[in-house]
């Protein structure tokens, strides 16, 4: 390839590429907008949410555990409750 | 006593060559970086220690057998080799080169004859094979890092998108410096090098690792240690041209605080993007599609330990292997090329005009918008999440004590990541597609 | 300006088919009924959004390199395709279905020509390849599910593993409708893959995918679908059924308090079960093997850091990309049969005979019986774990507010998962090992 | 295969199949039964446990971390803290 | 009916040899030890487990799909194998060693007409492949292993170094012993495997399966089997063997107490084992590389992200693969033969000599040294940890009341892990590298 | 191989292994020694750490988290809150 071409083939990609990108960005801007738009329609009043942490006991299978809550507590706790003892030592 | 000597010959410091001299230092360097100097230890860590073990001579860890075996095999098995593959036996690199432009059919028969001499494929190889070459690494991460963002600040404020797109700027100037320099006759870079090479300026590591991988795998070791060391240097890089770019008025700008976003319109914003990456870039479907995915799996609510998986146990294994593997593509002959030079060169460039194209498309909305933005939150544009969006924060708060723009440049931040995925999608697809 | 065309012809939206767009339709269905209906969201999350990325037009990651090839090739190269599939190029079609047809060594020549031509493996294709034609990432899930599961209340009343029996009924009804189908030419379903649609009476997602990637898995997709869509509609499935075969009395029995079971009783059941599948039905041993071994290393107390990490990190992680593999089986071209709406048909009615056959069984066990059985834990045999349950104890409250079932219903609850893994083990011998 | 074939086919599949099944979990119905009375028998005053969860400190292989339990009290330890800072301050 | 009988045909009760009973047997036997016994439970139970499970009639899951064809084909079948292997068919059995045998060219024919003829991998045969095969099993959880370490004891006292270089006198002493066993005709050992079994004597596990199924993969469920339990009855083997090569006076003295070490001297000492690693023994580079880099990132203080998934679900999910496919070792064909005992044999041996060669280097090195170290502690030296220091502090501990030895065992302890490991690495240069 | 040759190469490796890792060994106490020494001539009053627990806010990629402290935080104060309602009622 000629040096010229290569330089072209260079302008031709950034071209190409910017053009795209803000293409690209440009209707994301304004789908997303238009999305937060209806959104906020159809739900006025909803109280806002500060994040997804609402988990729900759903199994993973067709098997699951109900234990696993108070097993998770258990460690927690015990964890806890040799922390204080350690503290209380120092 | 032939064993004795057998053990001293097959030693380290008897076979040390220069190159692997060279390379343990850096390797050394790259740890020093990480660890004192906290530049992005968790890959440079990983790829640090890798580029050292890759250049522990004789043990060939990031060598496939074929090149183990065109490295340390008798004559007999060299022409062995070189008649599976038929080549001349001139010297081990030939027969290397032919390996790698041989048809896979070729390829796989030299894999036989190797493993039948009693080769085996290095440590690092194997690891560089199921993680990048595969790439799965990247796109995992990918998934992690989707399901680590919050796109709160965006949705509040759409228009810094904008900011996210004229920072790939400094992508695609790198591209046209890159083949500059071959224009000139410096270096000898291809397009799809070249294209490689910009990526560096998306500011965002899996990125620059997955599309080096497909478009210049023989350049990733230098890509991947560029941009995680630029990254690190944003706090140096980028203030001085922020500073210089702006009116102290401009940067004393408050802007409004950003309105609340609702969970609903986080689960939606995800699929509208996957949906527009479908219908516009099939070719940043894997990247993107991966990202949504995590978010979608942040954001929904119904999975949130799919998410707390992919955010903590999935993403660290894979970054381990990921570093590891970067690091095998540090041996001595692959690395130390003029042409890793020309890339730490193109890549500090690269930073530098997307910075600068953030804060001037700031400005430029500035004048048809009535809302304000300060400019300083267009630098985040490159990505380099978050730490981007910290020096906005820095250099605003220079110029105004109560003027906190940390939640205002997270917007551009992850703005940058879509854009840099969006512009690697066209790049593959010119390079590949065309 | 060709560039700018190739992008415009390469893009989803120019590429875009019907089938497609259904298919992407369909994915969303999916996704909305995880998040928003809560229907089994940690499996229907992944699969929605991977029937969607793996119909985004031209991406084709849902695809092999050589099926990739087959679609997109130049004439040139599909001409050197055929000839090495020994086929005539008639359609990409024909090609693909030759490729599936060839021997194994025909298969890896032609993955080999696919390759040189620079095709490679989509990203969901390679998980789908890994993760489930393998066969580990159900396996590895039943290891988790086994690390949940707690079979105390079975141990305390092992009369209820006939509940658990009877519901398998449900099962081989199906395979016997799908015959039927195929007998009055409605449908064309041969033995396997009748019998890997009954299997969705199993209720048990991975024993369903299991058996089916195995014996149909061109049905994987919609069986798999069908299979977790009914799970999350037993709460709307079943209690018409269960009102309808009892009486207003039997609903209202009340039963004994199940007796304290000791650990060392629960460390040994998992090994009684290995030794006599073992004996009985080596064709189950993996599915239930690796069962035993979760919920061995459950009981025995002596691993739990391995417990802890197979119920956690690793069942979430295999989840991620099984929902994600089988979602690469919604591919347009697949999934949009006329047999995917048999197969729908088919697994409601597997749900219904399996409810009604675990109720009647309780009914037929209160005969022979002195202590009495609540006929409403019967329809829990069907597995879903542990949904079937908490609907045995709700049905039961309103019969009789003071009647708790739950623990009674979770011993037929887990029956089920067992007696569902043997009818696959039997299956699987039967069609493939007759 | 002709059509009364197929259904052949499934009614022989559904006779092995039941009949297996059944066969299958009566005998473990029975040898359940069997081994729970053995337990009850030679271990008669154990005290009822309620889950496996005496994690021992045994290593994984041979080499371990004797220092693994402080570092994770202390990392809840610290996380405590800081979640109490955090109530004070809101 | 002929169904019926093929089920029972096809049973595992009609199928079961002696030869799979005795094994079932020994892995309920390990099943016992570890969890009743407490026996290295993480490792035993998935060991006993797949022991069990590899030895199930008919399931063939430890067995490749040729070797399935092999055992299992009608006569057609095998004479197809038999022409592509180039051998005659006598018997299964050479059939298999004809396979194992043959160049690799000629095992991808086999196994693709082994696919052709609808055989398939057994489950844990193919964890084998990844997990151990490929070698990455063992590193990663050496790696994770080195997460774990404490080098303090160690750094603060490095003389102990020479207690653990002392005890790998019983690595050594073990190939002579079985070398020895061969000359005499006892049993039929080459150089390779005398070394596998030798490794015993490191008392440490992921080192000898790595060494074992380098050298003689052939004998890796037995050694597998002898080190994890000679390592759990450290307890009992070393305290003998320390009474009697000490006095009570020496048992007796009291050790100055540890100086500090600092968090610089931790992230160091890794760096420079690995560079001496590189200098002196490329061939332990893969086992002390990964070693060096998990302990590297544990110490580093910021990528403490990467440690805690290297010392928890990722070990935590190899251990469990590793388990079982050890476990697929156990087959009885394999695990039956006159060998194993004489590994067993040879193994409490290699325990016996290493601790006797620690206490004896201890007191050598008080006659050369100011500061006296007490000789319990050169025991520790054979690994095992931390079993072997808590026998050094509780023998030290009965000899006087006031005296913890536990640190200070510490050192010789770790140290001598890296022991091993030099000798692993040793012993494949000489024996593959020779 | 003669039984005698094959005892010959059993003393060999002997000889070559333990001689090679005494020398390692011996090369390791010195080089570590020495770096000790290093060490702590050019960080004379640094406080003694002990393990290397500050982790800081690093994000994994150019794509962070930061607001994954408080999710823990939160994950765990509720797990908290619940472990101490259940031992209020119990
Ligand atoms: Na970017
Ligand atoms: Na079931
Ligand atoms: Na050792």
């Amino acid at each position: 390839m000629s040096s010229a071409d290569l330089m072209g083939e260079g302008l031709n990609l950034m071209l190409f590429g910017m053009g795209f990108v803000f293409v690209f960005l440009t209707m994301l801007v304004i789908v997303t907008s238009f999305m937060s738009r209806i959104v906020q329609a159809t739900q006025p009043e909803q109280p806002q949410t500060t994040g997804g942490n609402n988990m729900p006991a759903t199994p993973i299978t067709g098997a699951a555990d109900p234990a696993s809550d108070p097993v998770l507590l258990g460690i927690i706790g015990d964890a806890i409750k040799q922390h204080r003892i350690k503290q209380g030592r120092s | 006593m032939d064993k004795l000597l057998s053990l001293w010959y097959g030693s380290g410091i008897y076979n040390l060559t220069f190159g692997q001299t060279t390379m343990i230092v850096i390797g050394f360097l790259l740890l020093y970086l990480a660890i004192r100097r906290n530049f992005e230890p968790l890959l440079l860590v990983p790829i640090g220690f890798g580029g050292i073990v890759a250049n522990i001579p004789e043990a060939g860890l990031a060598y496939s057998a074929v090149e183990q075996m065109a490295n340390m095999a008798s004559n007999a098995q060299l022409a062995e080799l070189a008649s599976v593959l038929g080549a001349p036996v001139e010297s081990a690199k030939q027969l290397i080169t032919a390996y790698h432009n041989a048809p896979s059919a070729v390829q796989a028969a030299a894999e036989h004859l190797a493993a039948d001499s009693g080769y085996n494929n290095g440590m690092l190889y194997q690891f560089y094979n199921v993680a990048i070459a595969s790439g799965v690494a990247p796109l995992v991460i990918f998934m992690g890092v989707g399901a680590m963002t919050d796109f709160g600040p965006l949705l509040a404020n759409p228009k810094t998108l904008f900011l996210g797109a004229a920072a790939q700027f400094g992508i695609f100037t790198t591209v046209i410096g890159a083949l500059a320099l071959t224009s000139f006759g410096l270096m000898d870079f291809s397009v799809a090098q070249a294209a490689a090479i910009g990526i560096i300026g998306g500011a965002d590591g899996p990125t620059a690792i997955y599309v080096s991988s497909m478009l210049a795998p023989e350049l990733l070791g230098a890509i991947a240690v560029a941009a995680y060391s630029y990254m690190a240097l944003v706090p140096l890089i980028q203030p001085p041209i922020m500073r210089a770019l702006t009116t102290e008025q401009e940067r004393q700008i408050e802007m409004s605080q950003l309105r609340p976003v609702s969970q609903r319109e986080k689960i939606i914003f995800p699929l509208v993007l996957l949906v527009l990456v479908a219908l516009l870039l099939p070719d940043a479907a894997p990247l993107l599609g991966m990202f949504c995915f995590g978010n979608l799996m942040r954001e929904c609510g119904v999975v949130d330990r799919l998410s707390d998986t992919a955010q903590n146990a999935l993403i660290n294994t894979v970054t381990i292997f990921l570093g590891l593997s970067v690091g095998s593509k540090l041996v001595a002959d692959k690395f130390l090329q003029a042409e890793t030079l020309g890339i730490l060169a193109l890549g500090i460039v690269a930073f530098c005009v997307g910075t600068a194209a953030g804060v001037l498309m700031a400005k430029l909305l500035n004048r048809f918008s009535s809302t304000p933005i300060n400019p300083l939150i267009g630098s985040a544009g490159v990505s380099a999440v978050p730490m981007a969006a910290r020096v906005s924060n820095k250099v605003g708060l220079e110029a105004n004590p109560h003027n906190f723009l940390l939640m205002h440049a997270m917007g551009p931040n992850v703005a940058g990541v879509i854009g840099s995925a969006v512009a690697a999608g066209v790049m593959i697809k010119y390079v590949t597609g065309g």
